[in-house]
């Protein structure tokens, strides 16, 4: 990753723009209209049969998938949740496989087996999607270990969303990765509601940040609508991290914009609420950052979000037209020796 | 069972929902617990507007919980209330085995009878749904391992609403597994309070030729296959097993004694399902010297269930493949 | 219980004489001497050979569990451990039939099916040891929420040790209890070790009363080789939670004098630190403080004890002479239907 | 299995402990992981001294948190470490279904093959010790049922030591269940390296009359009714399972063709325990046509195992109540 020169002093621009070169900011403009695109095929395919079962988009919630994985390279690790696409694509997922593996083709992530809820890119360090709450806690505790005793510099990132954080899972996984040290940063997705139960209603901390004091680790809390204040908090995770001093975490307060799943009904939240959200678009506001700072102007955002909307149109048509699993081959990839 | 007269169609979520309201009208101590059970109607929409009518304090939305949230229902049981506790897919409850296994299930027993824990836990199962591996378990042979637990599996409406009746009046802990794909089929179902004893399987259908033991969505294919035997001129006898633990061995062992064969047929994996408790539970039984063929057993393939529509059908039995093997069977075929 | 005079303003006597009869701190000194005694005599008995299987002793945390239970009506609950037989005895349990239940007698608590780990006496109130760390917690919960929804005044205490703080299970419980503001109080007997390993090494927090503010609830630290001290932490949160504000967390501070286990060869303590905290006798140090005040003579004192010694012999005695459960009856008592 | 020369006698816990080392010697990213493992020795003494060998960052003594401990030695399988997780008590792999079924077992699968978790779980189980029904049950059907997992059981030093040492170079996830009561039983135990294969059981007597598949402890009482009965003139071959999943069909197919007659023993609870299994591949396969007398199975009672010594030795099958079964068979009593 491309470095800005140094910032000066007296330097007050958001921390992205001082820390990240025009070509890295731009990208990131692209990968957050990339999600919201892709997640709008996603949708739409669905609405037309291409998709089975349910999904969970992220839309709204760009800025933290993206803002979080700034300074990740291809060696470090993520593990993701139900409503990962955001983190796949900000990890730098191929959205042609993923938009395969909705569809079920032998060319997706999982070649079929897994769909929206285990998309996957060991190679690029992503370890998945999770479709169990909380599910991922310890799989990334046991990634940053693994890297600690093998003596690899990289570091493991967690999201996991508000709901997650009322599992054991979190507990356990917390407290080891403190007590270990271990180079793992902590990623509350905070978009209020665990399905249809608020915060409010299912934890009983004021701020999820609140409970890294009892791990003693630092916790903070920022607006995660605010790609820059997610990048500024999250770096500063990575590399106290990298430096051996141990895990963070990061609450990133969001909101999304889209029922739970396909089946939402929404009935707890109201109308008041979620336009007040989405008139507090992550991706308008960073692209009004962008240009207000002279790093684009509006034609060469529009770009950006012209490349996306190819880039999806693109990775439809390929899954389209990728084949289908071979039916006969159910018990293919149980194990590493299982004949298909 | 003692069904009054009055019968409506309801669907088999209906028919819960109704089962749970009218123990909740009977009994204040009857409460419901489980993750988006209250304004959000369930997962599955089978507590739908219970909320509405009984209030946030009887129909309680738990924190995503789940060891903590089965805990919480048996301690309450423990000490005076009826909690049905809802996971909103049955897979979830591998997180809370060791409050239905090592507490719930034994505390009567460690306790040498001095203690009873009257709690019933929700399990929607099964496969069929495009949520892939984590989310469409078939896990009740585990439970039905388990001593102290009792575990039913309804296959109808009407019993889905009598098992849940029976299973609140159980003085043990009862599992209740619900197939997804049965939440929208209708049937008839009986007014009023009834229960369905847990324990008893019931013949679907008579037949003299072969005997099909099927559970849950199976019992429906089962029957489909039974149909396309009757026009080849074999009679097969469809019984729904409806009890998984304990087993009816009576209903079972009497029919293979009358028609010589047997097949079973669940979603769960067939290696360790109940089929295998079944074939041998006759293999060891007087019946054994009826048999004229080999017991068949049909289940899910070893593998987890796959996200691929096409492969997820073919990772547990359709009705083909049960009239298959029960062809098969008849013709001596195996 | 016979309460005190209410106490004057200037008061300053330690707590528990403050607010308890003399009768009372008679009955609880001889309720520490029992559990020890009683203790010893379990061990004695597991030497020669009547005692089946393994024991955990709670020598040295007498006035933990004594001082946690004063202010508990029989109407009240407790939940206890595997460590578990000083709750017993101060929830008023009968030691002839905790005997007969070590020894395997159909006169035991647990018609000898439990044994050590699952002593219980629900018509006290005491729910049931426990052989699963942590498995008490998310039950005693679930007794509170019982009390709360039918209305019934009693509360719930939760002992749990400092291993046990680390299970997913504490996490869960605590969230619920706190958001539902149930009365519950959670006890923790921190004896700085969970089996072999010590709180410094297995929990990231510098206390464990630092992690109720992650639920939000009040937590306080206390010297638990001090019976005032626990009564006065204990008696205040019993009163909050009797009045609706919900659980609260009190964490005994104190030390456990024997191995974890039968089978502990202790390789993991230094003898100095076991010798530093024998040194700190609750029982001595309780029994000191009665005199001072007057409560009661050095010869009252030791009438006391004799009556302990006594109570331990005849216990053994009516366990010894106990019948055994009949061998046929393996499946008596696995449901309430079960045939012998 | 490629055992070498040298041979001595070793107690079943110091062979596990041998395998440990060794695969510690010859692969840096094997780890061992549980509570107390370290300067404790595990409850059990299996780990022993092996903290002082290779110290606590290979030797990690973790937090008394199953779930959470099992999914570190899952996600560290994921990304290069293979460790060898203990459960103190396999009792408490019940908070950590989860991460062993959702995530382990699955995770190959669901990712399409592009995964591998080479994980071990060590399980010591089953009852005899005294510690009552949350400290001696024996799950491993559990783990049978599930798609994904390989379960071994070794019934002596040599296959304790070559089992966890084939679990190990298996790239998939292995639970190894090891009998409390087995740990101090000594036999003889090749030196260095070697792997018992997993999916293979294997004859420990040869007989003409009599199938007895007995698992764990069980073989070992098998063995002595057996010896009984040889007395009587009857000879029983007793098959030693060692791995439940996958089950070695050949080789107790091929002994039942011959026998005619089968009987399973297992400490596990009967209903659904491995026995079924058995008995149903036996009848849905061609031996079935082999078969003389009906297939007995022998396994814990339905019951949590009890603390009184006289009630839990009647909790699970003992050499007299084997001996009974299998006279009753060949004797056609049944
Ligand atoms: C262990 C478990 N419990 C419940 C569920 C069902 N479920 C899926 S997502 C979800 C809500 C999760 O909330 P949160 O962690 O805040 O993530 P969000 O959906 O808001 O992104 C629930 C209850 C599950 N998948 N796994
Ligand atoms: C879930 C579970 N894990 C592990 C054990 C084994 N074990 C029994 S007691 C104990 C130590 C518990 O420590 P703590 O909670 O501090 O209680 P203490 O023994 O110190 O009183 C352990 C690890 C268990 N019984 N249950
Ligand atoms: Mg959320
Ligand atoms: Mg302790």
């Amino acid at each position: 990753m491309t470095l800005a020169p140094p910032a000066l002093a007296e330097d007050n621009r958001p921390f992205a723009i001082r820390r990240y070169s025009p070509a890295r900011l731009r990208a990131a403009l692209y990968q957050m209209i990339l999600i919201r695109r892709f997640e709008e095929g996603a949708e739409d395919s669905y609405t037309r049969g291409l998709v089975h079962g349910t999904m969970h988009l992220s839309i709204g919630q760009e800025a933290s998938a993206v803002g979080s994985c700034l300074e990740l390279t291809d060696a470090d690790k993520i593990t993701s949740t139900h409503r990962g696409h955001g983190h796949c694509i900000a990890k730098g997922a191929d959205i042609g496989r993923m938009f395969a593996e909705f569809f079920g083709k032998q060319t997706g992530y999982c070649h079929g087996r897994g769909g929206s809820m285990h998309i996957a890119d060991v190679t690029k360090g992503n370890l998945g999607a999770n479709g169990i709450v909380g599910g991922g806690l310890p799989i990334a505790v046991g990634a940053a270990l693994a890297a600690k005793r093998l003596g690899r510099p990289d570091v493991t990132l967690c999201f996991f969303g508000d709901g997650a954080n009322n599992e054991g899972a979190f507990h356990e996984s917390l407290n080891m990765a403190a007590i270990w040290r271990l180079p793992v940063v902590f990623v509350c997705e905070n978009n209020q509601y665990g399905m249809s139960t608020s915060t409010a209603r299912a934890t009983a901390s004021a701020t999820i940040a609140d409970r890294a004091a009892a791990y003693a680790m630092p916790g903070v809390r920022v607006d995660g609508n605010d790609l820059s204040a997610v990048a500024e908090a999250v770096s500063t995770a990575i590399a106290r991290a990298r430096s051996g001093e141990g895990p963070s975490l990061v609450e990133n307060l969001t909101y999304r914009w889209r029922g739970h799943s396909k089946s939402d009904r929404n009935r707890y939240r109201t109308k008041d609420e979620i336009d007040g959200w989405i008139a507090r678009d992550p991706i308008a506001r960073f692209r009004a950052e962008l240009i207000a700072h002279g790093i684009l102007t509006g034609a060469d955002a529009d770009d950006v979000a012209a490349e996306a909307e190819a880039a999806v149109a693109a990775g439809i048509a390929f899954a389209k037209a990728s084949p289908a699993p071979a039916p006969t081959e159910v018990t293919r990839y149980v194990h590493a020796d299982a004949a298909p | 069972m003692n069904a009054p007269a009055g019968i409506r169609e309801l669907s088999y979520a209906e028919a819960l929902r109704e089962a749970m309201a009218i123990a909740m009208e009977r009994d204040p101590a009857v409460i419901l617990m489980g993750e988006d059970i209250g304004v959000y109607g369930g997962a599955f929409q089978v507590t739908g507007d219970l909320i509405d009518r009984f209030g946030p304090d009887r129909v309680m939305d738990t924190p995503i919980a789940e060891l903590g949230g089965a805990g919480v229902a048996v301690g309450a049981a423990l000490t005076g209330l009826k909690p049905i506790y809802e996971f909103q897919f049955s897979d979830f409850a591998t997180l809370a085995m060791e409050q239905i296994v090592n507490q719930a299930a034994k505390l009567r027993y460690m306790l040498g009878g001095e203690a009873a824990v009257p709690v019933v836990f929700r399990m929607p199962a099964g496969s069929g749904t495009g949520a892939a591996a984590q989310h469409s378990q078939s896990l009740e042979a585990w439970f039905g391992h388990v001593p102290g637990l009792k575990v039913v599996q309804p296959a109808t409406p009407e019993d889905a609403k009598g098992l849940l009746l029976a299973a609140l009046a159980d003085p043990d802990p009862v599992l209740i597994f619900e197939h997804k794909l049965l939440y929208k089929l209708r049937g008839p179902v009986p007014e009023g309070y009834y229960t369905t004893p847990i324990g008893q399987a019931v013949i679907r259908r008579p037949g003299r030729d072969l005997t099909i033991v099927a559970s849950a969505i199976m019992v429906h294919r089962a029957l489909e296959a039974a149909e396309a035997l009757a026009v080849e001129g074999v009679e097969v006898e469809v019984i729904d097993l409806r009890s998984v633990r304990p087993i009816d061995r009576d209903t079972i062992l009497g029919s293979v004694r009358r028609t010589g064969r047997l097949l079973v047929v669940h979603e769960a994996v067939k290696t360790l399902g109940i089929g295998a408790e079944i074939s041998a539970m006759v293999a060891e039984s007087d019946a054994f010297d009826c048999l004229d063929a080999p017991i068949l057993r049909l289940g899910g393939a070893e593998a987890p269930i796959p996200y691929n529509p096409e492969l997820e059908r073919a990772a547990v039995p359709q009705t083909p493949g049960i009239l298959a093997a029960a062809r098969a069977l008849v013709r001596q075929e195996v």
